[in-house]
């Protein structure tokens, strides 16, 4: 099962620890198992004081666990943890902030009604029993200075975008006066200049002398601003390496333990024919605030359209618009020259548009539902699965294996609860359902979030089938390499706009990235 | 679920255990005297309450052996009633109009056992009463009671007595039902008799629980210079009270003598003495003198009366009272039983 | 485990009844007897956990489709009218005809209690706990007001709130012979309620609509982007949730009384909260939880009668008992959660 | 006129809505903090028994007060025990404990008073504003209400203040909506939400002290008759605030009000039957909520169990 580690990271790991100053934090042996799975097995990390330090791996790897270890927020079956050359016990989030760790978590532990003030100082507000809202407020705005770290104190968690609530992690931690903070997946939902100005943050915290753990699977990201990393593969240290001395190619495969497939190149399929027509759309937020102001939109049969821009800047209504999910207060939406501006979900469905939501969890499956029934979610009620509204439970179990099998699903069995799968088998099961059904249209959110890069290959392959078929999809994502990757045009989307569409071999990050920060005229140069 | 299946099971594996062979410890006395109660309870300082206490007094008096039985819903009504009847008690007591068609039922299964009814006479499926052999019917005359603490309340804002300024009286029933409805019609027949300027206001709690609401009531009805209060409301009617005690007017009690509720507020008490209809029909059973269908309790035999007369009662309106009783007693005065002023 | 916990809280309960001044021995083995001791009280346990098992089908229905159905009490309350209504209303019908119609006007006012509060909060999002508690109350005063000297008040009934009786067509037959049991009241109700549970499980687990319900009870989003309508359905599942609490009171109605009183069939909607959250929502579970309800009910009569322990101390230990057993059903069911990895490494 | 808003039935409103608003913002407090009490019920009526019991035997309303408070806050630490620490079901354990509080107080009401009820016990006092005696309609509502009315009326501000202007409140509510965040800060979720559940049946119990030692004087099996569930209602209604609360307690007391003064008043030849009167609260609290409130948000972990990962 377990790749066995080569002799020459052993090696490397080796030289690289013998540094003369006593690290900052030694984590030796470390164990921990979940049920059936031994999620870390015998796990070392040894990280100095002042460095910026790499934990990569692939999703299920255990890098979040052994992080929850370090914060307390699980209890190690078995190891050490040594914090300046002294053995630590942590059994909270407590004992960790008293040492001096802090964890700025992939998903954010912000309270969404509460403002970025009080989310930074919860827990921590030297004064009371009155809360001193201006205080509060004076005091994060000191910090936010110390730091250039730029949020608005008095916003609302609920009302900003999630870059800015990764500042608002950054500041809690910060304001704890952490010695040693650890980003976990930190650039997941940031824009190119968002990723960017996170590393300046990231680099100056150094320079204070902070020590900083990077949790990530982006290789760039790692080479660009790290000092040493530490791989794990399932569960297990894979390499030790130092960044200066290593390479993308030497750490993916310490990752993955083998070679990286590159995608096959595309032969141009698109025909002229548009399948989805979006004219003026205009659409409220949950808020009641303008969501959508005029978003005019083509996606043809046999083409790839990306959407690219910071998250919250209306891709989301977009796709709950076309699906009939979000009412249009204005402008049209056709699929293959049908208005569909104001169908129920049910019947934008039946003219062949299917939808991979962003959140796969709550809105793509129904999680204590078995891979069977989540299959036929949607075609409940339609032969074969019903015939005069009675389950054909036969006909479902049947479909449900063959299409687990077909999709590659694992464990590869329909009567598996999904909400027990992992997420890349999650996304298959829901991709798998909305293929299945040889849609016109695809509207697809977030395709690969949080999927390790074997499933993400998986999902990308399965997309490019559909386009060669000569489905329209609408591709809307954060990750930029994934819509360069696929898409044959790019819509950058901004503040409810398109402010421009282009085609693939016109966009280059850099002019991504502007006009996704609202430089509408970087689409001229 | 295993564990309820789990529960199940035990629960009869030990009730076969202990079915047979039980209850040989009972024997002893040869008169065994069940109550039902309504789902009233026990504690709702009412019918339920005093047949209870007419029960305790039999038991002490006659030592006959007595059980007490609480009924929850309605539906447990003819069960209740069975289970006494099953073992042979010489005696099972209804006690509430509800119970009519029940306890017609259970009788009629039971035709060696004797039953009482307070309130009620035995209605058959179709809801017309039917006299059975071996049920008494309790019936009371509230109507009376009820006029008799109407002379005292008339009397006593036609004089202006004490705090009774207004010259208004006023009462509430728990909710408009005959049997409630009987009281109030012989207080509102005795003012109207005997002080025919005073005014007279009615209302209702709409329940024999909640004595928040009964107070509310009777703080409407002082607001109106009612300074006499009447109820016939269970536990509702204590709110009531309150609110005379708390705005230093006068109440009168129901049922059982209510005067240490609220002393010095509550002037006299109507009383209809159900805890002597049961003791009186555990005698007749013991004596072998027990009389089906109906028996009635009224002046005439004591079976409904007036509670003390608190001091502030002037001496010519208690006589004047007692002497309403004994003309009702005499028959020269018959109290209506329907309400004439509504609200 | 549960065995245990369950002895301790009964233990409890024995140590007040000794207190108290009754002999716990003789208290429970009065309680087992009167639910379980003889024919007889069997049946009468199983004539009250016939509404229970219906009335808790009824919120298990609602909760199944994430809806907090407390107005149980309520639509069972409406039901009984409607079946009482019309049952009395066409007396001469045939029972071919009439206690179907009975039924069908029980379950179709039940039904359309329940669906205003779930129209209440598909339109409007008023939560449907505080419509169901307020239409509670709205209904007990209605009845009042039809019963006390009011529409539906029998005229021979002489002071006593109650409606005419119904037809003989309307009258569910007792299905446990004379000879056999004497004095059972068991009604073709229970046969009713059985068919209520299969019908429950069938709709639920084996039908279109209820792979809905149960959709949109565990993920209403995804429910709501696959076009299933949760606001559509929230109607639906409360009209079903109604006819189900409105058939409980038609056999009340047709079962037992055959007519309506005021204020009968008092606690079985709130009782019936508890009993499909015991019973985890199944229809096995349900059926059992509210046998045990039932057991308690009948069983606790009988302790007071035959061993003198008071009502309220019944109460007491009843409620210890399903402390225990709610604590120990939940603690069971993470213990096994936790040993899952998916929270885990999400 | 006199009968819709005259100064009689706004007095009568406060009166009424007293006992509820205590359940409500007892409710307030204990699902900001993430649990469903269900037994605010059982916790005003331990309230309105123990208190009465307490005037009745120390002969003293204050202490009355205090040990009807602590009576319910002992009834609500078991439903601490059994949903924060066994994490079992909120819904059956509320359930359970109202079952259990009608059964213990209907016992010992009966052990100790039988059929009788106590007399001669000193209730809480009105506050009697003499110098409103001249100001037309205020002197009638406010000029001679319980000091538990004035009481409710300063608590609701004393927790809205509380819930929103102090740190602790600003940890409760974190507690109760993302309880995950707050264990990530090193707040105690449990020590949060424990408190916050004691609270709740303390101020619930408050209510039930006011039925008995302040309106009423005497207690009955089962008295508070609904009312925990009412300021169930009237907290949702309220929108989990306790000014909400407030005035959620408010339109109920008023259409309470409203059934009582209303008896007895024709509409032309038309006269309206008691019993439907006494609808009249219930379909106003509908009307209310769905004419003017609408959709309202939980907290969003209300309910859920929390466990911290790992142990």
């Amino acid at each position: 099962m377990i790749a066995p580690r080569p002799e020459r990271e052993r090696g490397t790991a080796a030289t690289v620890v013998a540094t003369p100053l006593v690290p900052l934090l030694e984590m030796r042996g470390i164990r921990k198992r979940f049920g059936e799975l031994q999620a870390l097995d015998g796990v070392d990390l040894v990280v100095n004081e002042g460095e910026i330090h790499a934990l990569v791996g692939e999703n299920g790897a255990g890098k979040t666990t052994l992080m929850n270890i370090l914060y307390g927020l699980y209890h190690p079956d078995a190891g050490t943890i040594r914090y300046r050359g002294r053995e630590v016990r942590i059994t909270g989030p407590r004992d960790a902030i008293a040492l001096g760790i802090g964890m700025i978590h992939q998903h954010f532990m912000l309270v969404p009604p509460l403002t970025v003030a009080e989310n930074v100082v919860l827990g921590d507000e030297r004064g009371g029993p009155p809360l001193d809202t201006r205080a509060i407020e004076q005091r994060v705005r000191a910090l936010e200075e110390r730091f250039g770290i730029v949020v608005e104190p008095s916003a609302r968690i609920e009302d900003i975008p999630l870059g800015l609530q990764q500042r608002v992690e950054i500041l809690k931690v910060l304001y704890r006066g952490s010695e040693l903070l650890i980003f976990d997946e930190p650039t997941a939902v940031l824009t190119p200049q968002e990723v960017d100005e996170l590393f300046v943050i990231v680099r100056q915290l150094r320079a204070e002398g902070k020590t900083l753990i990077l949790i990530t699977h982006k290789l760039r990201e790692v080479l660009a601003v790290t000092d040493r990393i530490t791989v794990l593969r399932q569960g297990r240290n894979a390499a030790q390496l130092v960044t200066k001395e290593t390479n993308a190619a030497e750490i993916a495969k310490a990752m993955v333990g083998r070679e990286l497939k590159e995608l096959k190149a595309r032969a141009a399929t698109g025909t002229s024919l548009p399948i989805l027509q979006i004219s003026r759309l205009e659409a409220l937020s949950d808020r009641g605030t303008p969501a959508l102001r005029g978003v005019d939109l083509v996606v043809r049969e046999g083409e790839i359209v990306g959407v690219a821009g910071v998250g919250g800047n209306g891709q989301s209504e977009l796709a709950q618009c076309i699906l009939g999910l979000r009412p249009v207060t204005e402008g049209t939406i056709t699929v293959g020259g049908a208005d569909i501006t104001r169908d129920p979900p049910k019947r934008t469905r039946a003219r062949g548009v299917a939808y991979v939501p962003e959140d796969r969890r709550v809105e793509g499956l129904v999680l204590p539902f078995t891979v069977a029934d989540n299959f036929i979610l949607g075609k409940q009620d339609r032969e074969p699965y019903a015939r005069r509204g009675v389950l054909e439970r036969e006909a479902i179990a049947k479909d449900g294996d063959r299409l687990a099998k077909d999709f590659d699903v694992r464990p590869p069995n329909a009567k598996v609860i999904v909400g027990t799968l992992s997420g890349g088998n999650q996304q298959k099961v829901v991709l798998g359902r909305e293929i299945s059904e040889s849609p016109r249209l695809i509207v697809i959110s977030q395709p690969t979030r949080g999927l390790d890069i074997a499933a993400t290959e998986y999902v990308h392959e399965r997309l490019l089938e559909q386009r060669a078929r000569g489905c329209g999809i609408l591709l809307i994502s954060s990750e930029l390499d994934e819509i360069r990757a696929l898409s044959d045009r790019i819509a950058v989307m901004f503040e409810g706009r398109i402010v421009a569409t282009l085609d693939a071999a016109d966009a280059t990050e850099d002019r991504l990235g502007l006009l996704m920060a609202g430089h509408a005229e970087a689409a001229s140069h | 679920m295993k564990r309820l299946l789990a529960l199940a099971f035990i629960s009869v594996l030990m009730a076969t255990n202990t079915a047979c062979g039980n209850l040989g410890g009972l024997g002893g006395p040869s008169v065994k005297i069940g109550l039902v109660t309504d789902v009233g309870g026990l504690n709702d300082k009412g019918f339920n309450s005093l047949a209870n206490q007419g029960r305790l007094d039999a038991a002490k008096d006659f030592g006959v052996e007595t059980s007490v039985t609480e009924s929850k819903k309605q539906e447990d009504y003819v069960p209740n009633l069975t289970n006494y009847a099953q073992q042979n008690y010489d005696l099972v007591v209804g006690v509430g109009f509800l119970m009519t068609n029940s306890i017609w039922k259970v009788a009629k299964q039971f035709p060696n056992i004797k039953f009482a009814l307070i309130d009620g006479a035995p209605a058959n499926d179709k809801g017309d009463t039917e006299n059975l052999p071996n049920v008494a019917n309790l019936f009371f005359k509230e109507q009376e009671p009820g006029y008799v603490v109407g002379v005292i309340a008339a009397m006593m804002a036609k004089d202006k007595v004490g705090k009774a300024t207004h010259n208004t009286v006023c009462s509430m029933g728990g909710i408009p039902i005959p049997s409630v409805d009987r009281w109030i019609a012989g207080y509102q027949d005795a003012v109207k008799t005997i002080s025919p300027t005073t005014t007279i206001l009615h209302g209702y709690s709409n329940d024999f629980v909640d004595q928040a609401k009964g107070k509310e009531v009777g703080l409407n009805h002082i607001s109106k210079g009612c300074d006499i209060l009447f109820q016939v409301a269970g536990g509702s009617g204590l709110g009531y009270i309150a609110a005379a005690k708390e705005k230093g007017v006068y109440a009168i009690g129901v049922d059982a003598d209510q005067s240490d509720v609220a002393p010095g507020t509550v002037i006299t008490s109507a009383l209809k003495r159900v805890n002597k209809a049961v003791y009186d029909t555990v005698k007749a059973v013991k004596d072998k003198a027990y009389k089906a269908g109906d028996n009635f309790f009224s002046a005439t035999n004591d079976g409904i009366g007036i509670g003390k007369v608190d001091a502030v009662v002037p001496a010519n309106i208690k006589t004047a009272a007692d002497q309403a009783l004994t003309d009702i007693k005499s028959g020269k005065i018959k109290p209506k039983t329907e309400i004439q002023v509504k609200g | 485990m549960p065995i245990v916990s369950v002895l301790a809280a009964l233990l409890a309960g024995a140590v007040l009844i000794l207190i108290s001044g009754s002999n716990p021995i003789r208290g429970y083995a009065a309680l087992l007897r009167g639910a379980f001791g003889s024919p007889y009280n069997i049946t009468e346990t199983l004539v009250i956990a016939v509404p229970l098992t219906l009335a808790g089908i009824s919120v298990a229905v609602a909760f199944r489709t994430g809806l907090f159905n407390i107005g149980a009490q309520g639509q069972l309350l409406v039901g009984a009218l409607a079946a009482g209504w019309t049952g009395a209303q066409f007396p001469e019908l045939p029972g071919i005809l009439l206690l179907p119609l009975t039924l069908v006007s029980a379950v179709l006012a039940g039904g359309a209690w329940g669906a205003i509060a779930g129209w209440l909060k598909a339109a409007r999002g008023v939560n449907e706990v505080i419509t169901t508690i307020m239409q509670n109350y709205t209904v007990v005063f209605v009845m009042h007001w039809l019963l006390q000297n009011g529409p539906m008040t029998a005229p021979n009934a002489a002071g006593t709130p109650a409606s005419s009786p119904i037809g003989a067509g309307a009258i569910l037959p007792i299905i446990i012979p004379n000879e056999i049991v004497p004095l059972s009241r068991l009604h073709a109700g229970v046969v009713l309620a059985i068919a209520a549970v299969v019908v429950f499980w069938f709709l639920m687990w084996r039908t279109s609509l209820g792979y809905e319900l149960r959709a949109v009870g565990l993920g209403a989003r995804a429910a709501a982007q696959a076009g299933i309508d949760p606001r559509r359905r929230m109607v639906l599942v409360m009209f079903i949730a109604g006819g189900f609490a409105g058939l409980a009171g038609m056999i009340q109605v047709s079962g037992l009384f055959h007519r309506v009183f005021d204020g009968f069939s008092a606690g079985f909607g709130f009782d019936a909260i508890a009993v499909a959250l015991l019973g985890k929502n199944s229809p096995v579970g349900i059926t059992l939880a509210a046998v045990l309800f039932a057991a308690f009910a009948r069983g606790g009569t009988i302790m007071q009668a035959d061993a003198g322990v008071s009502s309220h101390l019944v109460e007491v230990v009843e409620a210890t008992v399903l402390l225990v057993i709610a604590a120990e059903a939940i603690v069971r069911a993470l213990a096994v959660r936790r040993g899952t990895p998916a929270e885990a490494l999400a | 006129m006199e009968l819709l808003i005259g100064a009689g039935v706004i007095a009568a409103t406060l009166r009424l809505a007293t006992p509820i608003a205590f359940a409500a913002l007892g409710g307030v407090i204990t699902e900001r903090s993430g649990v469903t009490n269900i037994a605010l019920e059982g916790c005003m009526l331990f309230g309105a028994f123990f208190g009465i019991l307490a005037a009745d035997k120390t002969g003293s309303a204050p202490l009355a007060v205090l040990i009807g408070l602590l009576a319910g806050t002992v009834l609500a630490a078991v439903h601490a025990v059994a949903s924060v620490t066994w994490r079992a079901d909120q819904i059956v354990t509320g359930m359970a404990l109202n079952i259990l509080a009608l059964g213990v107080t209907s016992y010992l009401n009966y052990e100790i008073y039988g059929s009788g009820v106590p007399s001669g016990v000193p209730l809480l006092p009105a506050l009697n504003l003499d110098f409103l005696a001249g100001v037309p309609f205020v002197g009638g509502v406010i000029g001679h209400q319980n000091v538990l009315v004035w009481l409710a009326l300063v608590l609701v501000i004393v927790l809205q203040l509380y819930m929103f202007r102090t740190v602790a409140g600003l940890r409760l509510r974190a507690v109760g909506e993302h309880p995950r965040a707050a264990d990530t800060v090193g707040i105690d979720v449990r020590r949060t939400r424990y408190w916050a559940v004691l609270a709740s049946g303390g101020l619930a119990a408050l209510g039930g002290v006011y039925l008995t030692v302040a309106d009423t004087g005497s207690f009955t099996d089962g008295l508070t008759n609904g009312r925990g569930f009412i300021g169930l209602a009237a907290m949702i209604f309220g929108r989990w605030t306790p000014v909400g609360a407030l005035v959620a307690s408010l339109i109920f007391g008023y259409g309470d009000a409203l059934s009582v003064s209303l008896q007895g008043v024709s509409i032309g030849d038309l006269r309206i039957p008691v019993q439907l009167l006494s609808t009249i609260p219930y379909l106003l609290t509908i009307l209310a909520v769905a004419g003017f409130v609408g959709r309202s948000r939980p907290p969003a972990a209300d309910g859920v169990p929390y466990e911290s990962e790992g142990h």
